[in-house]
């Protein structure tokens, strides 16, 4: 959901203040006068999320100019967090066009050294491939007791928790479908 | 958490123990200070100064690993003083119950223990019952077989010099707390118990958390405004993914997973349905079969029938009893049994317990796919410093995933407030969303079965996926794990009341007939035909106990306070007029505030509805390693139990091996615990390679007090070493007048804590606490024991 | 009206947000920075680094205690900066703070010098030429000036700061110093209210200033008052006396040599 | 033209003395171009009035012109020390021998420069008490201008602020020193109507004859004439 221009502005923080002054309140009174008014250097943001770090769920919104994302801040209208973020929410534009960020597919082959650089398609028609041989080769019918259990032992799914619901609801189902049983994510650690 | 974050400022008393809002969730610490401001009060009991502790009213220092000790003295002391919320105890809890004669307690363990097995017999831990099935109970709570006076005996060695001999508490510290905190115990008070991992990660783990809700419920801090028992979860979305059972023993919603005994829906529902005899209990999970029929239905679609009992068994099977959780699913890989690896955004290379020895493991696997934004330790474990790749035949490919502006879906907070993200650009590079992945995986395996058949190939062919080739709509599966109905459901006057096609309203609507499909039955009512309800911009608080039920979706059907129909009297009159979630009202029979549990009139059921009681159990059977939480010590541990024999958690679970050796006090004097930085996330992925935060703590060290600092001729900022039997690494000190040692029953006992964030990958690059903690899991949920064990320190 | 931000120590937690929220908004970039024993970095100001928390620790009475302190410029109101600022890049804005017109500044550098708190930093673009520009921080003049608030006021997670009118922000400070010394902060205090004719950061202390490393009393710099206000109206007055003297010499001196000169007119 | 070569030709011939070597000259003047220059860039930052000069881009350009005239500044005494030595090492001299001539100078200095009567006052040597002054004065203030001008460039951050600060100090009073003696200096030698022969001097090297006898009759005679009659 995207807030309308109007809004546009209060989302740069109008509202926000420090405790004792009243959350919630506008407090900054407009700049009159003679002094010069500085332009604002760059968009604040209209497109909303939830900061991708702790659990608290933080609302930022993000500013998009010419396709890039050139600010991302607080929602001020969120109710937990009031526009602000802590030190990672803050950090959290640096992700997106991060240099140490993998932006195309690795593959490093078994006794390699290094990581090559491989399609989509190629990879993963054989990751596929992979999971069908060892699902095949490894899947438990019945155990010794004659009981069916349907399951694979030899591949494992890890993780979750940078997941949205859909993405982990439509990971686990597809886990499960295999047969999966060594299913984990970081509430453990 | 039983409420949500901004629940705080109703709080008279808020207690952080085992956590650091302040360090690690500081956007939710501002309601902390709301709180404050308004008069309440904040104990830290912590085994330094934090960053939490640097805004206490009160702090305590305690040792790592002794919470349970701490606790037991609180319940000593609000029982003996009697400062427990005696109606709210009485009716709502079951202190009154009268449990089994022949249940008993002797010197740290609980009757039925087998030795050779390690586990207890359960049978005498149960209620006396009437000759309906209905628990016995003394109202008057003095019968000494009644719950409260075993607790009370129980709990009477807990006295403040042993607390203070185990704990290494000051004694007037003990008391400062118990006092402060027991004052919520009052009708009109409300306290919040805030934790995290620093309650979870012991090999007692659960049994610290049962200590805290036995506390909250004696104070009758549970399911009113401002009183809670507060989990700080940690990752953006842990609690969405624990709702989803991305873990091996549930399935989403809370279902237990399948094992080996459930040959049919049958045979599981007999084996997980609790049952009651008492008619005011409602015992909510009686709808069991309606919420796994229903997912079933979701998973399976047209495939899933009443003929075949809705495909339950293409789901797999556990063996029974078996653990398939993170260490033993290491334990399983480094021997060999684990072929495949597919591991998304996680990083176990530093984040695991005894990292080397995961790291080592990795190495057994024919192949490992990581999605990640990042080359993170794990993805690269095979060029690590120290191994020859040349050796490491594991096939390797990392996928490069859509970070969290460039696609779109719904995260669940800690309050389990289920929230919509927007898309905001496209994928920088290659990159793809984990659910484009997915579809891609799932489409090429299905085609493979459909095309070459393969090894029990139904439930992949058949499984209802039909999200088309490219980027599957988050909405539609949203709307698939809220539910519809597969055909018009009528009732008894054949009205139609869902239409085929629609979505299902709530939870309630769900059916075990396969009229109903849900994905996620505690989701029912997120994406409904009225639309997104997890991008609900709302932000009134008409209530003025900050509920903000217009904003999101709050998980059960936007239930703001969970058990919130212990928040009124058996009567309905609220425990505190003043901040009342919910509000009876006699003349048109209806509750007003916030979505009350269960419904009807307030004395018509228990409040407690997910318990087959009907009440909270202070007197908890379900429990691995005892009805009452008890004092063991740590696996490793420089202190004698002083309260039993049993000197650690006689059923933890324990890998003892080559690579996981239990290190001794002799010669490991030092109490090692674990923790994060604000300025770093977990594993680190996501902060070592952002510079600004880089910028901001450039490096792990450990924190030392200054008396153990002149012991080891360590001045602050010097690289030290820290060492145990699984490893050791080099950090920086930091030498603080924020810890002491502590005084263990006359002995100085000194403690460090280790930043857990780095490894040898990213933009900044650090040795890995983890190489240090153990593979040694808490008895109920093998969740790691990181949180204490033993180690050396030393100049480099 | 003057607007002030408010920094209450007692409810700040250290976290800092405000110091990260301050490089995303101005985009600056990382400095390398090493851990020497203490959870504090970057441990200076830098021309990168507007703002940064200082973290200190306090025992009093058995009890050990954790400060933080929220630095950056603190917006004096007799600004020394501004007074030696030769291009005028630095004004007191008349919201309350000191802003910086980078296109004006010539990065003379006299504004870091002069500043008591030692906050402006120069970015050096050229060694050799000397081509600098003087950073600090503005309270995000350009969001300020915009009805917002300073980017490290939005994000602070615990509500350690606000900013809004002065009045208001010296009213609440001094009732929440009343407010924690019934909370057995003995040692409360405002600090910025009268300092240097009034700080745009009113700060709410616990302990000492001296607990935090702050100068108790502020002082307006000797050398600065020397320069602007005697030396330098020094030079206009003798270089005006001297072109006086000067001239008063030329009529002199022409009248004289006038008195010898005989000169002939051509004819009409 | 060629009646003006006669007319030259029947003239009386004109003596001219040699009062400044080739490198002093370039000395001074390239002196006088870097000092015009320090000035200049200078008082933009000196002057409120003249801060458009000062700012930004325009500050930057000035900045460096500084910068590039300082080194101007300080390469004009090498260059002079270099090429003429002896004379440098005489002028030096002379400017710190002060005797009872100097005196008898100041001592008229008014009533000669203000109404053109001669006095009493002592023939000068090669340089009078003034321009000793003039001298001295701008020795010592290179030298404070050189150490607070390197302090300020090089400086900031690695020395004290109170040191920068006293360097800004010194270097603003070593400019208001030698702006009132480059106005007095300017003034005799451009526009004092009994002195502008002087200038000349600058530029070909030569005064007459008699301007050199009544302006630095002591050094004709000891210097100028002593030599040539040897």
């Amino acid at each position: 959901m995207s807030v309308s221009r109007r809004d546009f502005l209060k989302l740069g923080g109008a509202a926000a203040g420090g405790l004792l002054l009243g959350t919630g309140a506008p407090n900054v009174a407009s700049a009159g006068g003679e002094d010069p008014k500085f332009l604002l250097h760059k968009k604040i943001g209209e497109i909303t999320t939830i900061c991708t770090y702790c659990a608290v769920g933080c609302g930022q919104v993000v500013g998009v100019q010419g396709g890039k994302v050139v600010n991302v801040e607080g929602d001020p209208d969120h109710p937990i967090n009031r526009g602000t973020l802590c030190s990672k929410g803050a950090a959290n534009w640096q992700v997106i066009y991060s240099p140490e960020r993998v932006t195309q597919v690795q593959y490093r082959a078994p006794g390699s050294d290094k990581w090559e650089t491989k399609s989509w398609d190629w990879t993963l028609d054989r990751i596929a491939q992979k999971i069908k041989e060892t699902r095949d080769k490894n899947f438990i019918a019945k155990d010794k007791d004659g009981a069916t259990v349907n399951r694979v032992e030899a591949i494992a799914y890890m993780g979750g928790a940078q997941h949205t619901n859909e993405e982990v609801y439509t990971w686990v189902k597809a886990a499960r479908a295999l047969g999966i049983v060594y299913l984990e994510h970081q509430a453990r650690i | 958490m039983t409420n949500h974050i901004a629940d705080f400022a109703n709080s008279d008393v808020i207690w952080v123990m085992g956590g650091n809002p302040a360090e690690n969730h500081p956007c939710a610490f501002k309601w902390v200070t709301k709180a404050m401001e308004k008069g309440a009060k904040l104990i830290v009991v912590d085994p330094r100064v934090t960053r939490s502790a640097s805004a206490a009213t009160l702090y305590a220092p305690i040792r790592s690993g002794t919470n349970i000790a701490f606790m037991g003295g609180m319940i000593k002391y609000i029982l003996e003083n009697k400062l427990y919320q005696e109606e709210y105890v009485r009716e709502y809890t079951n202190a009154a119950f009268l449990v089994n004669p022949k249940f008993e307690f002797n010197d740290g363990l609980f009757a039925g223990y087998n030795p050779t097995t390690k586990a207890y017999d359960k049978s005498t831990w149960t209620y006396q019952l009437d000759d309906k099935g209905v628990p016995k109970r003394d109202l008057t709570m003095s019968d000494p077989q009644c719950v409260l006076q075993l607790m009370k005996k129980h709990y009477s060695r807990y006295t403040i010099d042993t607390v203070s001999a185990i704990t290494g508490t000051p004694k007037d510290l003990l008391e400062q707390v118990y006092k402060m905190y027991s004052e919520t115990g009052k009708p009109d008070k409300a306290g919040a118990i805030i934790y995290a991992m620093g309650q979870t990660q012991h090999s007692v783990g659960t049994q610290n958390v049962e200590s805290l809700a036995l506390v909250q419920l004696l104070l009758g801090n549970v399911g009113v405004a401002g009183g809670q028992v507060a989990a700080m979860r940690g990752l953006h979305n842990v609690q969405g993914s624990t709702d989803m059972a991305a873990l091996y023993h549930n399935l989403p919603g809370y279902l237990a997973a399948p094992t080996v005994r459930d040959q049919s829906t049958a045979d599981y529902l007999k084996r997980v349905v609790p049952t009651t005899s008492d008619p005011k209990s409602l015992n909510w999970w009686k709808n069991y079969s309606k919420y796994i029929v229903s997912q079933l239905k979701a998973w399976f679609g047209d495939a899933a029938t009443k003929d075949n009992d809705f495909a339950f068994n293409w789901l797999p099977k556990m063996a029974a009893g078996k653990d398939y959780s993170h260490i033993p699913l290491f334990e399983a890989m480094k021997a060999g049994d684990i072929k495949g690896f597919i591991v998304i955004g996680q990083n176990p290379a530093v984040g695991g317990p005894n990292a080397g020895m995961e790291r080592d493991a990795l190495a057994k696997l024919d192949w490992m796919v990581v999605s990640e934004l990042w080359e993170t330790e794990t993805a690269a474990f095979w060029k690590r410093p120290g191994v020859k790749s040349a050796d490491i035949q594991t096939e390797v490919f990392l996928l490069p995933a859509a970070s969290w502006v460039e696609r779109e879906g719904s995260v669940t907070n800690t309050g389990r407030w289920v929230q919509w993200r927007n898309k905001a650009i496209d994928p920088v590079g290659d990159s793809k969303p984990d659910l484009w992945i997915a579809n891609q995986i799932m489409n090429r395996v299905r085609a493979a079965y459909k095309k070459d058949g393969g090894a029990f190939a139904d439930p992949i062919t058949k499984l209802d996926w039909n999200y088309g080739d490219g980027l599957p709509n988050a909405h539609v599966i949203a709307k698939e794990i809220n539910g519809r109905a597969t055909a018009d459901i009528k009732d008894a006057n054949g009205v139609v009341q869902i239409a085929a096609g629609k979505q299902v309203p709530a939870f309630a609507s769900l059916r075990d007939d396969g009229l109903t499909t849900c994905g996620s039955w505690i989701y029912c009512g997120y994406y409904t035909d009225a639309g997104n309800m997890a991008a609900r911009r709302d932000n009134s608080d008409p209530t003025g106990l900050y509920l903000y039920s217009g904003w999101a979706w709050n998980w059960p059907v936007n239930r703001r306070i969970l058990y919130n129909r212990a928040s009124v009297s058996p009567k309905g009159e609220p425990w505190d007029p003043k901040r009342a979630p919910l509000k009876w009202n006699a003349a048109n029979a209806t509750w007003s505030g916030d979505v009350v549990d269960g419904g009807g009139a307030p004395d018509a059921i228990y409040p407690f509805i997910m318990n087959n009681e009907g009440v909270a159990r202070l007197f908890a059977a379900g429990l691995a390693e005892g009805p009452f939480p008890e004092h063991y010590e740590a696996w490793e541990s420089p202190a004698q139990n002083l309260l039993s024999k049993q000197q650690n958690n006689p059923l933890a679970k324990i890998w003892e091996s080559d690579s996981n050796k239990r290190s001794d006090a002799s010669k490991y004097p030092i109490v090692g615990t674990t923790y994060r930085l604000s300025e770093h996330m977990q594993a680190g992925a996501m902060s070592r390679n952002l510079p600004w935060l880089v910028e901001v703590q450039p490096a792990p060290f450990v924190e030392m007090s200054e008396q153990l600092a002149a012991e080891k001729g360590i001045k602050n900022g010097d690289r030290v070493i820290v060492e145990n039997t699984r490893g050791k690494v080099e950090m920086i000190a930091v030498v603080t007048k924020r810890i002491k040692p502590f005084n263990i029953n006359g002995k100085a006992v000194h403690q460090v804590g280790l930043i857990w964030h780095w490894g040898y990958e990213g933009g900044s690059t650090g040795d890995s606490a983890n190489s240090l903690t153990p593979h040694v899991g808490d008895a109920n949920t093998t969740i790691p024991e990181y949180k204490a064990w033993l180690c050396d320190v030393r100049k480099v | 009206m003057a607007k002030a931000m408010f920094i209450d120590t007692s409810i700040c937690i250290g976290c800092k947000g405000c110091q990260v929220a301050c490089k995303e908004w101005w985009n600056l970039a990382p400095t390398k920075t090493t851990q020497v024993g203490t959870y504090e970095n970057p441990l200076d100001l830098n021309a990168d680094n507007y703002t940064r928390i200082r973290f200190n620790e306090y025992e009093a009475s058995g009890k050990v205690r954790w400060l933080f302190l929220k630095w950056g410029c603190l917006q004096c109101t007799n600004a020394a900066c501004v007074d030696v600022c030769p291009t005028a890049a630095l004004k007191k804005n008349e919201i309350g703070f000191v802003s910086l017109e980078r296109d004006l500044c010539n990065g003379c550098g006299y504004c870091s010098q002069a500043c008591p708190f030692n906050i402006p930093r120069m970015e050096t673009i050229n060694e050799f030429t000397g081509e600098a520009k003087a950073t600090k921080c503005t309270f995000c003049q350009d969001r300020v000036t915009n009805d917002l608030t300073p980017a490290c006021v939005k994000t602070c997670p615990s509500a350690a700061l606000g900013f809004t009118d002065r009045d208001k922000v010296l009213a609440t400070a001094k009732t929440r110093v009343e407010n924690l010394k019934q909370l057995g902060y003995t040692e409360a205090r405002v600090y910025g209210e009268t300092e240097l004719g009034g700080l745009g950061r009113v700060y709410v202390l616990t302990a000492p200033a001296s607990a935090y490393g702050l100068p108790e009393k502020p002082e307006y710099p000797a050398l600065t008052n020397l320069w602007q206000n005697i030396v330098q109206p020094f030079g206009y007055v003798a270089a005006g006396l001297t072109a006086a003297g000067l001239a008063l010499n030329w009529f002199a001196t022409r009248r004289a040599q006038l008195g010898n000169v005989e000169t002939i007119k051509p004819e009409k | 033209m060629s009646s003006m070569a006669t007319d030259l030709q029947t003239r009386a011939r004109q003596v001219l003395v040699l009062r400044f070597t080739g490198a002093e000259r370039v000395a001074h003047w390239v002196h006088f171009v870097a000092f015009t220059v320090l000035l200049g860039t200078g008082l933009f930052i000196y002057a409120p009035f003249l801060k458009a000069f000062a700012v930004g881009e325009a500050g930057i350009a000035t900045r460096l012109a500084h910068r590039v005239a300082a080194i101007a500044f300080i390469a004009a005494p090498v260059f002079y020390l270099v090429f003429s030595p002896r004379d440098f090492f005489y002028s030096l001299k002379e400017s710190f021998t002060w005797g009872k001539d100097d005196w008898g100078w100041l001592q008229n200095a008014w009533n000669y420069y203000a109404h053109g009567k001669a006095g009493t006052m002592p023939p000068q040597g090669k340089y009078n008490a003034g321009q000793k002054f003039n001298a001295l004065t701008q020795i010592i203030t290179f030298g404070l201008f050189v150490i607070t001008g390197f302090v300020m460039w090089f400086g900031k951050g690695s020395v004290s602020p109170d040191v920068f600060m006293w360097s800004v100090v010194i270097h603003d009073l070593s400019v208001i020193a030698t702006v009132l003696l480059f106005m007095l200096h300017l003034y005799l030698v451009a526009v004092h109507p009994l002195m502008r022969e002087s200038i000349t001097a600058m530029f070909e090297g030569t005064v007459t004859e008699e301007f050199a006898k009544e302006h630095h009759g002591k050094w004709l005679a000891e210097k100028v004439y002593r030599k040539r009659d040897k």
